[in-house]
């Protein structure tokens, strides 16, 4: 056996563990701890697992709500949908390994995020990926779109989940660290979840799935490390995904918590063995005592702190109740999975390790998680944006050609064609549109789906680029009809440990937490990920909002695609706001200006005015205005419908700011009757205006024109364009 | 008519190829394990669904064309019982032998999901005869190994004989180049075997076989089978 | 024992992963790159000791699995 | 000049394919496969002529292009 590495200080720190953490565990243990026990506080107090400088903050967002079953500190959120079914869902990052190894990275975190939602018992029924990638012209761009697409489609389409949305985003920003968000949502009887917490002492703990290898030894310590050139250098601990056997595991895992056999179940994600043994037992105030000697390996010679801390895919643990012990291996053997009784519960507040022997761990259970640093970072408010200034000019048909066919704007279907969206055989609404809408099988109902977050307005001003975010997924959601019902986040800064991007951070939350609270959307889930920079150059703060809604019946469902004939009304009120918007940084690489205001009391009677048109029956077709403002709205309604439209200019706002603005809490909606709707408007206290028509084969704003089919063109094969495929 | 799936580890279209059988036959269709050595008793339809059986590992369709049920369902092929293919289930009919050529990866090497136009070559089978005149359907395809080959000798056999069920077609009926989505020889999507009752084919039916979902174009293939039962 | 089985593609049989990748090599600027054909190559770790029949034993699992002989051609070496 | 790449998984990466073969052969009655290892033959058709300059070049294109030196080891056998 080879001899372990002495522990000291300087082990500690290589380890990702300050100085003052490390004294820390002295004190806590009252002895130096062993090589082993060294590995298992390194993963649990990390900024990825620990939550140390984002806790305090994660705190005071809104979290309650009569709909939600279970908010957040589970494997998933999970939300009440009616009829005794709950829909269960989160998102989370795969953002450094998807760096260092695109495929692998992104399937792998895809992996991760499907496994969370049936841990808790729900079939994934839907998943989305948010993503944002360096400038389309930096030399790594393009082989991380490719491999980072390629990988969650490898992963999603062979487990066989329908992948329905997502983004795509390109930015300087993120040159050095791209953001790899997966999101996956299940569906589950209510009253048929599964949490984490072991109950029972002297319960067998159960290891299910794929066999430990080496994959990922020191994982979770290099999600929360800051990259620098070298990162190659950390290449060893990439994990290699394994969808077939994680499409079995899910199988087995349904099949064995229906039989009645499942008292708790944790799936093993980061820091894998050690993280959810101790969720297991923290959770259920218990003691657990494992004896490694038991943990089907795929390598010889694993040593007790490589087990602990090995990050394999496609494993769980699981506490069972003896007397269905037969019942359980019968489902594994069925399904060709390992199934090994690796340890039990045990009453005293310990974390016991054995293997070979030897005890290689002896923990207090409960300091672990409980005790774990909690941190008051410094922060300081990001100052107020400079005005935006002088307006160049503007041709609304030329420029709006442009931007149609930048890689920011440009059609994503290169994207989700990569991606199974239709398997199971419910996907209503397929990528490309607002959100997607997933009916909820064998019943009338459907789930709608939307991932959202304007980093460029994060930047500029945190508090309002958070409530945007979240406001952008309600219209997402409102726009084809669904009632929102709660939301994921997945929120990606930089180093905390720099006052400005904790303020970024603490601006943000601020923002979602308002946002979310005046729209009725609790967070149930979510994830952190912090220290993203490269050589001290931090990504734009991205807090990606998941969010899911809910059409009591198709019926509800209202369309992106207007009619020909259709009169267009614009819903919400224009002050031609530029700052910071789309028009001024893809075309003119301006990024001054304030972002805009988010005015959460109007959205909220935006949103349920929508619902009551469709529901009135006033609305053929509905879209949200987000970046590019009304022209790329229309034409994206042009587009999905075949036919052209005709947007008169508005008298008192410059063509820039009238077309392409991005003033919040706006919809346009195609309608017959454009009196009936500004009057329901109107009602509602919002402004309410016609602004054109459907109709003819060009899209003419103002005085100037364009044909659809070269603004089509142009939208349709921008990524192959990016991609240097065409 | 009573009909079964054969479901694989990995299967990932058994429940909605179930789903559509059971909507066209008014009978639930049987899931039946790879494991199992015997057919249920008085069948007259077996599908094999698509999904990724054993991960697609090695090559797609394989391993399951070697799982212990296969026997029997080969078996039950040659006694002239009927049997559909799709997607990964055409690729495990191939790996049998059961059907003829080969599907190799994508030209363009992509996985690619997405409706495409279909002609129907053939209206004399069992699985395409309501489709009567109706020329060009709109069905989905969603695979990375879908590119049919197969020797000239072979093609020209096939279509000398009528086996070629769809092609990959243009909006207007053409079988373009533009049109393939994937470099089927000839733009062949699927292909009946020599009695006309194995068909295999890369575009799934069972997915646009519901309005709800955007089309029904897959709807008269189930409706082919249901009323091909009816009359034997 | 160890043996190792190459799968090829019979000639004739159009390969796009190979074409791609000449394709790449020639973005990448290497020049004179002619050809290129993708194959498998299995490693098997055999519990057989006798050189011949471990042999014989790879050559059937191709024949059985390994390799689909409409289009692929296999051989098989003893390490 | 004929160049053979050899890209294989470097040893602890997980592979997939390879068990999946392993199990898949022993369900075929094949007994005694401890271990299956799945990886890529890259057969090249170069224009240089010179066995040390193809050597070299194929070698570039290994780390340049034909194998993820992250996970994978790569070998060139010149023919
Ligand atoms: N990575 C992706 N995967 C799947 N679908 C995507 C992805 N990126 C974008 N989409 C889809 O493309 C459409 C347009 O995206 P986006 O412009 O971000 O929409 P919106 O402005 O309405 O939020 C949406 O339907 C979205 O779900
Ligand atoms: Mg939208």
């Amino acid at each position: 056996m080879s001899r372990e590495p002495e522990v000291n200080q300087e082990l500690a720190a290589g380890h990702g563990l300050k100085p003052d953490e490390y004294q820390r565990i002295l004190d806590l243990l009252g002895r130096t701890p062993s090589f082993t026990e060294l590995g298992i506080f390194s993963a649990m107090w990390n900024e990825h697992c620990s939550y140390k400088s984002s806790k305090k903050w994660l705190r005071t967002l809104p979290t309650t709500g009569p709909q939600v079953i279970c908010g957040p500190g589970e494997n998933a959120g999970v939300v009440d949908i009616g009829d005794g079914q709950a829909v269960v869902f989160k998102m989370e990052s795969h953002n450094h390994p998807s760096y260092i190894e695109p495929y692998q990275g992104a399937a792998t975190g895809v992996g991760g995020i499907l496994r969370d939602v049936f841990t808790m018992g729900a079939r994934p029924i839907a998943a989305m990926n948010s993503l944002s990638f360096g400038a389309p012209d930096h030399p790594k761009t393009r082989s991380l779109v490719a491999g980072v697409v390629a990988g969650i489609g490898g992963y999603g389409n062979c487990f066989g989940v329908p992948t329905v949305g997502g983004e795509v985003r390109f930015h300087a920003a993120y040159n050095g660290n791209c953001l790899v968000n997966a999101f996956a949502a299940g569906l589950a009887d209510a009253d048929k979840i599964f949490y984490s917490a072991a109950s029972g002492v002297g319960m067998p703990v159960v290891y299910l799935g794929a066999k430990t290898g080496r994959d990922g030894v020191g994982g979770a310590t290099m999600a929360s490390a800051e990259f620098s050139d070298d990162a190659e250098e950390k290449r060893p601990t990439v994990q290699v995904g394994d969808p077939f056997t994680e499409k079995r595991l899910l199988e087995a895992c349904l099949e064995l918590m229906a039989s009645g056999a499942v008292i708790s179940i944790q799936d093993m994600g980061a820091a894998g063995l050690t993280c959810s043994a101790v969720e297991m037992g923290d959770k259920g105030g218990l003691g657990v005592e494992l004896d490694l000697d038991a943990v089907p390996c795929r390598e010889d010679a694993m040593t007790a702190y490589e087990m602990m801390l090995s990050e394999s895919q496609e494993r769980m643990l699981m506490v069972l109740r003896p007397e269905k012990e037969d019942v359980a291996r019968a489902i594994f053997d069925k399904w060709d999975l390992d199934f090994a009784v690796v340890g039990q519960t045990i009453a005293e507040d310990r974390f016991l390790i054995r293997h070979g022997g030897e005890t290689k761990g002896d923990l207090p259970l409960k300091a672990l998680s409980g005790t774990a640093p909690e941190y008051d970072r410094p922060w300081v408010e990001t100052p107020a944006a400079a005005p935006l200034g002088d307006v160049p000019d503007c041709d609304p048909a030329a420029d709006l050609l442009a931007l149609m066919g930048t890689p920011n704007l440009c059609s994503r279907a290169w994207v989700w064609r990569q991606y199974d969206h239709m398997v199971m055989a419910d996907t209503v609404v397929r990528p490309g549109s607002d959100a997607a809408v997933v009916r909820v099988h064998g019943t009338a109902k459907a789930l709608a789906f939307t991932s959202d977050v304007t980093p460029r307005y994060c930047k500029t001003n945190p508090v309002e680029g958070g409530k945007q975010a979240v406001a952008e997924a309600y219209r997402n959601l409102s726009a084809t009809g669904a009632r929102p019902l709660a939301t994921t986040d997945n929120l990606n800064f930089g180093n905390p440990e720099r006052p400005a991007v904790m303020g970024q951070f603490v601006g943000c939350i601020q923002g979602i937490g308002a946002a979310c609270s005046a729209l009725g959307m609790p967070v149930v889930s979510g994830n952190v990920s912090l220290y993203n920079e490269t050589n001290a150059q931090a990504i734009l703060p991205t807090p990606t909002i998941g969010a899911v809604g809910l059409l009591e019946s198709l019926e509800q469902m209202i369309p992106m695609a207007p009619g020909a004939g259709d009169t267009l009304v614009l819903i919400g009120e224009t002050k031609g706001h530029l700052g910071q918007s789309a028009w001024a940084w893809e075309l003119h690489g301006r990024d001054e200006g304030d972002a805009p205001p988010v005015d959460l009391d109007a959205e909220r009677r935006a949103g349920d005015l929508i619902r009551s048109l469709k529901a009135r029956d006033l609305i053929t077709a509905a879209h949200d205005l987000s970046d590019g403002g009304l022209a790329i709205a229309a034409a994206e309604m042009a587009i999905a419908s075949g036919t052209g439209v005709t947007l008169e200019q508005a008298p008192g706002l410059g063509p820039a700011a009238w077309f392409f603005g991005e003033d919040q809490g706006r919809y346009l909606v195609g309608c017959a009757d454009p009196d009936a709707v500004v009057a329901a408007a109107k009602e509602a206290g919002l402004a309410a205006r016609t602004v054109g028509a459907m109709g003819g084969d060009q899209i003419i704003l103002g005085d100037t024109a364009l044909p659809l089919a070269t603004l089509a063109e142009a939208h349709c094969t921008g990524f192959a364009r990016l991609m240097g495929e065409a | 008519m009573k009909s079964a799936v054969i479901v694989f580890p990995g299967s990932n279209c058994d429940r909605d190829m179930g789903v559509a059988l059971t909507q066209a036959t008014g009978r639930e269709a049987q899931m039946v394990w790879h494991k199992d050595a015997a057919l249920p008793q008085g069948l007259d339809m077996i599908a094999l669904p698509g999904g990724f059986s054993f991960g697609d590992y090695l090559r797609c369709g394989a391993i399951a064309a070697r799982a212990p049920i296969m026997r029997a369902v080969v078996d039950f092929a040659k006694r002239g019982g009927l049997v559909l293919g799709v997607c990964n289930g055409f690729q495990i009919l191939i790996e049998t032998g059961l059907l003829p050529g080969a599907l190799m990866r994508n030209q363009t090497l992509k996985f690619i999901c997405s409706d495409v136009h279909l002609s129907v070559e053939t209206t004399r089978s069992p699985f395409t005869s309501a489709y009567g005149n109706r020329r060009v359907i709109t069905v989905p395809i969603a695979h990375h190994d879908g590119a049919y080959i197969a020797d000239d000798a072979t093609l020209d056999r096939l279509e000398a004989e009528d086996r070629i069920a769809f092609r990959y077609v243009s909006a207007e009926g053409q079988p373009t180049a533009d049109a393939n989505p994937n470099g089927a020889a000839r733009n062949i999507a699927g292909i009946l075997s020599e009695n006309r009752r194995v068909l295999g084919m890369m575009p799934h039916p069972e997915r646009l076989a519901d309005p709800a979902l955007g089309g029904t174009d897959g709807a008269a293939l189930f409706a082919s089978l249901a009323a091909a039962l009816e009359a034997a | 024992m160890k043996a190792r089985v190459f799968v090829t593609l019979k000639n004739g049989v159009l390969d796009p992963q190979g074409e791609a990748i000449r394709h790449a090599l020639g973005t990448l600027g290497f020049e004179g790159v002619e050809g290129v054909r993708q194959g498998k190559v299995i490693d098997l770790d055999l519990a057989e000791t006798d050189p011949d029949k471990a042999q014989a034993a790879a050559q059937e699992m191709c024949e059985k699995l390994l390799a689909n002989t409409i289009i692929e051609n296999y051989s098989v070496e003893i390490l």
